[in-house]
């Protein structure tokens, strides 16, 4: 069925049982982001170190989409440098636009092209990014 | 069912397509905006054929005949919601609608107006639509913005009625009825607290104007707003009525050509009410295909639609209370409701219901529903919501009612 | 001619009909409004009969397709202009879009606004639209509103350009091209003046973006309004352009759904641009008719437009300036200015020259246009206004100088 | 022609040399209407004695039809009483409603009959009723 293109086993697991999920006592920086036309919420906590991402939790109500794919990233880019994580980032996004016709690069996205499938439902793309762009603009805060 | 609507479904030739997986469009999102019948489509096209120009403004033959279909359109309207024709402004939507009303009360020259320490009212459960113009307006002026409460039952709280309405009050404007819970508001109730103190009273008809008969002057109130889009009728048109002796005491609040009585290079003075309320060139083609929705519904009768929503949702409801892990977030009782239903699965988002209802063909809409001090008060961070309107059926309710059992096992809810 | 547009007349479903006196309609009227291509009616219907649903707001696939076709209007209108898309806010005319800039600087709360003491600057020649949103924002903050004149030849009044654009001066909102003169404006040399003191300027395109290719980069403005049903798009849908970083300075001035970022019982938080100036259920079908007429503009070409325009209009002053006891208001040569030319009649009042040109089925407009303060200035009680565009003709040229000796005959004019 | 049925030679007559025009130095009464889709402007004094009007004159610009029944109403109200001009008021603006249905009482409106055929040209409508609003509203308010 279309849907479990959608709905993949990974998405649902880490809905189910996300990661990184909770805020940490400690951050360099808090950002909160929103959907407003969903009103899926996201707040997120980021420390970096010499342009490493060592701490980065979150927590939010949202859809599993948002919830898993936020879950997802936190996974991936703890431990990465900030230009790695741009990059991971930057392919992510591609896949969202990739409007079904790309399967993403496992290489670099690992578990998130569990995602491709998000790309063929358009209303559903700000769910998969909404954590990804709190990353961005937390990470992008810290650097400069 | 006792009226039997089914015939009116091949009037909307969207029904004629196929969604999501090549299933047949079942359309429960009427509360966002509702279908159009080959009429209205027609009346629209057929203005842009046959009549297309700038009303009001030429000698020619054409724009006498655009200028009266617009006209008519606007009588059309008046006698919908039993007004005088000269009461009915044209606007782009509900929303400008309000907002209008907001301005006009927001402008110190209006005879009538809003200021420091005066307070406006409004509901818990408003549409953003029917509370942000207010809030602004309370910023602009200093006036304070009060509400009156949602029960957990999804009614309005009217145990504090005379400690939130007092005499201070200039405005009080209320839902007919709420987007998110189906709930009717006690307009009469409210009308008289507000009449007691000389407030004036705005109904929000978004929800209400396309679903059943309703009249100005029995609801005793002094501002209505609904939009074409929700009512069969176009989307880009919208209706604003007033009182007229109010209207008349009102600044407008868009400013431009056609809604003057005279203009130097440092001021300006405006014409009479409606006109004044409509600058520019009109969305004609709208008021057009917006009278021809009216056509439409006073053919099958308002009575008969209102009937026909109460025997579906009575139908949906007893069906849904029974479904273990679904919560319907407004009343389950007929008392006082309309075709609106909101509602809950535990463990599964709203908005993960609704894609795997989509996968079915069923349209529903997830979310906040543009009421989200609602959703808060309710503790929710959102509901899917069906809602439903003549075109319906009690075959759709089944199938809404078979895929939710679908979404409860596709996202494994236990219970 | 040079450039054979006669092919296009026939997309146009309304030069079937017959109009008074049997005769065909000769259609000179379109800076008024603009008459509509079979293939602006069908997008619009289209729209109705397969995507119809709120856009922005649904789970389910039609709420998918509206929005993909609404944002793909907003690409296209984009595009038109030089544009990016997240600068293009969909209103209801040229008129709201006016009145968004206004009430947008008028608000303290943006970043950028207008304070007691400022001075706004339009032009003698504006229309309405373009001038009394600006006297009220003058008058709600204080500010000053200062003019540009009127030459006796139709054109802007220079002389003075940097008496009347000052070091306070803040805004300058003018029209590209005069909808009673036909005259172009000097937009680079005010631009410049503008610049020189730090103010924003404001074109009112209403009479160009139809007619002529324009960039919004190239002219060097900050913002742009212009409307659909003059561009060959339906009614009910304007286009606001504004520069993005200061469209984000601003508050938005229409409340409701759609626009927000977060909303409590107290207070709200916007939405980015575009979207927090597009509160409500958006005119979608009418802005996917728009999308559809700049298709159809750009298949013609707009250069291919303008020749044509040029060609008539030349053709059409060459005529007319031979008529005895007619009298062009406006230039009469052909540097800088478009397809509209006012005239008048002497002993006959415009709306009688209008009457009688009725009779022969060529709709022209009569009065002031509204542009009362122009009138005023040039001691007019009004003009007689034809005004062209694609699917005219030489030959609706010849028909309209004809009917002008016959205006002088029916009217016993002497001379 | 259809065009001759509008402009009746009775009213190019009164277009062409236009009664009671020019503003008389005494009045009971100054009204100004104007009609501002098209431009039109009457200014009308009014003179009325035990509810009879006495004095009628007027100025104004506008259209054939709209200075022509200003001109021909002064030539019909001038001596008659409040009522009795109030009924002819009446007459002439069902005659305009009529939609070339009716011809007009001539007994009633004399030379206004003359405008009957603008009844079928709906924007002129408003024009030939120009100057009887103004009387009315100036009539109405020396009656108060
Ligand atoms: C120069 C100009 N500006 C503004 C407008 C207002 O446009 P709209 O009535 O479509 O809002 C018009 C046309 O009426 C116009 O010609
Ligand atoms: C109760 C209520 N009020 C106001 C609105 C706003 O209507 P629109 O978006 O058509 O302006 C809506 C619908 O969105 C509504 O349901």
């Amino acid at each position: 069925m279309e849907l479990d293109s959608l709905y993949q086993e990974v998405i649902l697991d880490h809905y189910r049982s996300p990661h990184h999920k909770g805020l940490s006592a400690n951050k360099d920086i808090q950002v909160h982001h929103n959907n407003p036309s969903c009103g899926d919420e996201v707040t997120l906590n980021l420390s970096m170190k010499g342009g490493v991402v060592t701490d980065l939790t979150w927590d939010g109500v949202g859809c599993s989409i948002s919830m898993a794919s936020t879950s997802v990233m936190s996974d991936l880019l703890v431990g990465k440098g900030y230009k790695d994580a741009m990059n991971i980032l930057d392919n992510f996004v591609e896949l969202m636009q990739s409007k079904g016709q790309s399967v993403g690069d496992e290489s670099i996205l690992e578990d998130a092209v569990a995602f491709a499938g998000v790309s063929k439902f358009p209303a559903r793309i700000k769910c998969a990014l909404l954590g990804w762009m709190a990353f961005k603009d937390a990470s992008s805060q810290v650097m400069q | 069912m006792s009226i039997d609507l089914s015939s009116c479904k091949k009037d909307f030739p969207i029904f004629e397509r196929k969604v999501r997986g090549g299933n047949s469009l079942i359309y429960l999102d009427s509360g966002a905006t509702s279908q159009k019948p080959n009429s209205v489509i027609e009346a629209e096209s057929n203005f842009y054929r046959t009549v297309n120009a700038a009303v009001h403004r030429g000698a020619h033959l054409l724009a006498e005949e655009a200028s009266e279909a617009y006209e008519s359109a606007r009588e059309k309207v008046a006698a919908f919601i039993g007004a005088r024709s000269n009461e009915v402004i044209f606007s782009k939507s509900a929303t400008e609608s309000l907002n209008i009303i907001a301005y006009s009360f927001g402008n110190p020259d209006s005879r009538i107006n809003i200021k420091a320490g005066d307070q406006i009212v409004v509901t818990e459960m408003e549409h953003h639509a029917n509370l942000i113009p207010w809030q602004q307006l309370a910023k602009r002026t200093g006036a304070e913005l009060r509400w009156l409460s949602v029960t957990a039952d999804g009614r309005i709280d009217l145990t504090n009625l005379d400690q939130v309405i007092t005499k201070k009050t200039k405005i009080v404007a209320i839902t007919h009825q709420s987007n998110v819970l189906g709930s009717i508001l006690p307009v009469e109730t409210i009308v008289k607290a507000s009449r007691a103190v000389g407030a004036l009273v705005v109904l929000d008809a978004c929800q209400s104007a396309p679903h059943f008969a309703l009249d100005v002057k029995k609801l005793d109130i002094d501002f209505l707003a609904f939009s074409g889009h929700k009512t069969l009728g176009p989307t880009g048109i919208g209706v604003l009525w007033g009182k007229f002796d109010l209207l008349e005491k009102l600044e407008p609040s868009l400013f431009g050509g056609s809604m003057v009585d005279s203009v130097t290079m440092e001021s300006a003075t405006w014409a009479a009410t409606p006109r004044k309320f409509e600058a520019g060139v009109p969305n004609m083609a709208q008021a057009v295909g917006l009278s021809a929705a009216i056509d439409y519904l006073n053919h099958i009768g308002m009575h008969n639609i209102a009937q026909h929503e109460q025997d579906l949702t009575s139908y949906l409801l007893k069906g849904i209370v029974g479904i273990s892990g679904v919560k319907v977030i407004g009343p389950v009782d007929m008392k006082d409701r309309g075709g609106v239903v909101s509602f809950t699965v535990e463990g599964v988002h709203p908005h993960d219901v609704g894609q795997v209802l989509d996968q079915y063909g069923i349209a529903v809409r997830t979310g906040h529903h543009c009421a989200w001090p609602l959703m808060r008060k309710l503790n929710l961070v959102g509901t899917t919501r069906a809602s439903l309107y003549l075109y319906n059926s009690k075959s759709d309710v089944d199938s809404l009612l078979e895929s939710i059992e679908k979404v409860k096992s596709y996202f494994k809810v236990s219970k």
